[in-house]
């Protein structure tokens, strides 16, 4: 996962790359064999611990995800926490920093 | 990398030469260099497929480098070799089915290779919109080509129009010798029967590509 | 965040509590958002139904939501689709490909100190609109804009 | 992407949340021409760069001791000393002595990885492209080392008369037309304002145009949901032009190679780029 979270006036605009494979559960291997569905269900942005996104995905959300959250009221220094759960299960979380632009 | 720089520093050259300024192989040097290159260079591959590498007397006409022209001579060779090279269907039309040409216009595939095998899984597409606008109403064309929209509302759909639109598809360089078209019966990408109906989307007055 | 918010996702069933379960074990409000993923909404094949299953049938078409997306996504795998909405209050926005075997695509809450705003690439596999659903201030509003997919390259 | 001039990547965060429209809109009024109905969904794919993941992950394998040889690829030379990368792949491909060969930048990892490591040649080869069901080691690796000259400019020299036999050798190629299509790199790259379908196809007798195609690769291409790398833009040409399967790290990759990143030098290298 990747975070930039910038600031603009007091708005940070979080931008978040994720390493995903958002497998549909209709495309098939090189065997030919259909690939089970693997896709990330629910995104959680925190800013300085509070939620400001809590986004549900269907599998149609792009392989290598790309989202964004403009917060206000931030500053340089504010912590941001990004965690995603997919259909099976697995789970990650990252932080980064509010950066100045 | 400090012995490099050093050594331009002392001689008082520019940090970055340009060609001119170097010596390099002329070009018959060049050109075996590059066709051994070439036939070195698809490894594992079965001959039928490394044959398409080789260039044909035509194509290797064609491939002046840089800004150099083709001279009168070539030209005329290369209409020669391609006039040659015409094979025309055996049920003798010339339009077939302009719905099976609108099918194949839009078509890119066919022919690619993957793993050292062509891929099987339809026909051959004609290839015709990646480069060339046809139907006013489709967007998604090329323009590396002509814009081929009311071509047949402009010349008719006689039988000499028939046929020279077959030949220019059939083989192009008949007509332009070195254009950018490929001869796409020529070098055996669609067969005279495809052909046809793609000249049939071409003239037909039914065809999308002359609707008023 | 308040009651209000969490029904817009809130799943009635108990599937995706694993995923719920999940995230609610590693965020500081978990428990606020210890809800599962909307599966009744996500597996609806038709527009109406997915509106149904987020509470939002009959939402009021907007000029307030702008929509930003391509005329022409040039590969259907990746199309960029921002939502904005000037309609005060907004707690909510969903962004759905009408045409998609499923057409909603994600489904988003957003906090008092979030801007209205929500952005995210999704797969289409066919020209469609797109249709952004907000919530705000409790009540439902819609949007759309097509979004044609080409055959790129060389086919 | 094209489209979007060098200054949009840099203004990734404007404020006002409707800049991508307005920024398009206005860009196409303002040269008095209709507004291109793909310019938003460019410059939306030129913000964020999925490409990104691959340099972290190049970094961890470049890093980590992997191989039969347990080795890290930290003593590999890519043309300026062992484990020098910063400015490495601005000069090639290049001359290397200890090979007697001109190699690109993925030949020299191919290299090292077999030589440092212990890697099985075929191997790697094998897995040189990633795929949906496989990621490539080559792809990240090519990535990181490239990024390591981010900012700094193209400048292949030509120095060694082998690398001058490889810029001929790769003029020649760029022009020699062949296969079931006929074509040539300059068939598709040699004209103005030309498009296959609705893709822009650089000019590549233009400088400018072809220090922008240098600048980036290699590219997270959106339709192969990957980083690819020079290699395979390549093989990718080929692969439209009906040819065999090109040879990774042949002698036509690395002449082509090294004639567009001449012809490119000057470019300010951003890596990764982003392609459809």
């Amino acid at each position: 996962m990747k975070i930039r979270a910038t600031l603009k006036g007091d708005v940070a605009d979080i931008r978040v790359l994720i390493a995903h494979p958002m497998e549909t559960g209709q495309r098939k291997d090189a065997k030919g064999e259909i690939v089970p569905q693997h896709f990330i269900q629910s995104i959680v942005v925190t800013h300085n611990g509070s939620t400001v996104y809590s986004g549900q995905w269907s599998q149609a959300v792009s392989r290598n995800p790309v989202f964004a959250v403009r917060v206000r009221g931030a500053k340089a220094g504010d912590k941001v926490s990004v965690t995603w759960v997919d259909n099976k299960g697995d789970k990650r979380t990252d932080e980064a920093v509010v950066s100045a632009s | 990398m400090g012995i490099r720089m050093t050594a331009w520093v002392v001689l008082g050259m520019p940090l970055i030469a340009a060609p001119g300024c170097m010596s390099f192989p002329d070009a018959p040097a060049t050109r075996s260099l590059g066709e051994k290159m070439v036939a070195e260079s698809y490894p594992g591959m079965p001959d039928s497929l490394t044959r398409r590498a080789v260039q044909d007397k035509a194509q290797s006409i064609c491939s002046k480098v840089g800004k150099e022209k083709l001279t009168q001579e070539e030209a005329a060779e290369v209409v020669r070799l391609s006039r040659e090279s015409m094979k025309y269907p055996a049920a003798g039309k010339l339009a077939g089915d302009w719905q099976a040409g609108a099918r194949l216009a839009y078509a890119g595939q066919g022919g690619r290779v993957v793993g050292g095998k062509v891929e099987t899984a339809k026909e051959n597409g004609a290839l015709c919109s990646n480069c060339h606008a046809l139907d006013p109403g489709e967007v998604n064309v090329g323009n590396i080509g002509p814009s081929l929209i009311g071509y047949g509302a402009a010349r008719g759909s006689s039988e000499e129009v028939a046929r020279l639109t077959y030949e220019r598809i059939y083989n192009a360089w008949a007509y332009a010798p070195c254009s950018n078209m490929p001869r796409l019966g020529a070098n055996g990408h669609l067969t005279p029967e495809q052909i046809t109906q793609v000249v049939a989307y071409l003239i037909d007055p039914q065809s999308p590509v002359n609707r008023k | 965040m308040n009651g209000k918010r969490r029904s817009f996702l809130r799943l009635a069933t108990g599937a995706g509590a694993v995923a719920a379960a999940a995230i609610a074990g590693l965020t500081r409000t978990g428990a606020a958002w210890a809800q599962g993923w909307n599966k009744p909404a996500f597996e609806s094949k038709a527009v109406a139904d997915v509106l149904k299953s987020l509470g939002a049938s009959g939402a009021a078409e907007s000029k307030d939501i702008v929509i930003t997306a391509p005329d022409i996504a040039e590969n259907g795998a990746v199309v960029p689709v921002e939502v904005t909405s000037r309609i005060p209050g907004t707690q909510a926005i969903a962004i759905i490909a009408e045409k998609n075997p499923f057409p909603l695509a994600a489904a988003v809450e957003l906090a008092n100190s979030s801007e209205p705003y929500t952005y995210v690439r999704i797969k289409m596999g066919e020209t469609s609109n797109v249709r952004a659903v907000v919530k705000a201030g409790g009540r439902f509003y819609t949007a759309v804009k097509e979004v044609k997919v080409t055959v790129g390259g060389c086919g | 992407m094209r489209r979007v001039g060098p200054g949009a990547t840099a203004s990734l965060f404007a404020g006002a949340v409707f800049a991508g429209c307005v920024l398009a809109a206005g860009a196409a009024l303002a040269q008095g021409k209709p507004p291109d109905p793909m310019a938003v969904g460019r410059q939306l794919l030129a913000e964020d760069n999925p490409g990104e993941l691959w340099v972290q992950r190049g970094e961890n394998l470049y890093r980590e001791k992997r191989g039969p040889r347990e080795a890290s690829l930290e003593a590999c030379d890519f043309g300026l000393g062992p484990g020098t990368l910063e400015g490495a792949f601005t000069h090639l491909p290049r001359y290397f002595a200890d090979t007697g060969k001109v190699e690109d930048l993925e030949s020299r990892l191919l290299k090292c990885m077999v030589e440092l490591q212990g890697f099985d040649r075929a191997a790697i080869i094998q897995t040189r492209f990633s795929n949906l069901d496989r990621a490539s080691d080559m792809e990240a690796l090519a990535t990181y080392v490239a990024s390591r000259s981010n900012g700094m400019k193209m400048d292949v020299r030509l120095d060694h008369p082998r690398e001058r036999e490889m810029y001929k050798a790769g003029e020649y190629l760029f022009f020699r037309r062949t296969g079931p299509t006929d074509f040539a790199c300059i068939t598709c790259h040699g004209d103005e304002g030309k498009r296959i379908r609705l893709q822009d196809l650089p000019n590549m007798t233009d400088r400018r145009q072809m220090q922008a195609v240098i600048a980036g690769w290699p590219a997270y291409r959106g339709t192969h949901s990957t980083v690819r790398t020079m290699q395979h833009r390549l093989y990718d040409c080929n692969w439209q032009m009906r040819l065999p399967d090109l040879g990774f790290a042949s002698d036509v990759s690395i002449a082509l190679t090294t004639y567009l990143n001449y012809q490119g030098n000057g470019a300010v290298i951003r890596v990764p780029g982003v392609r459809r």
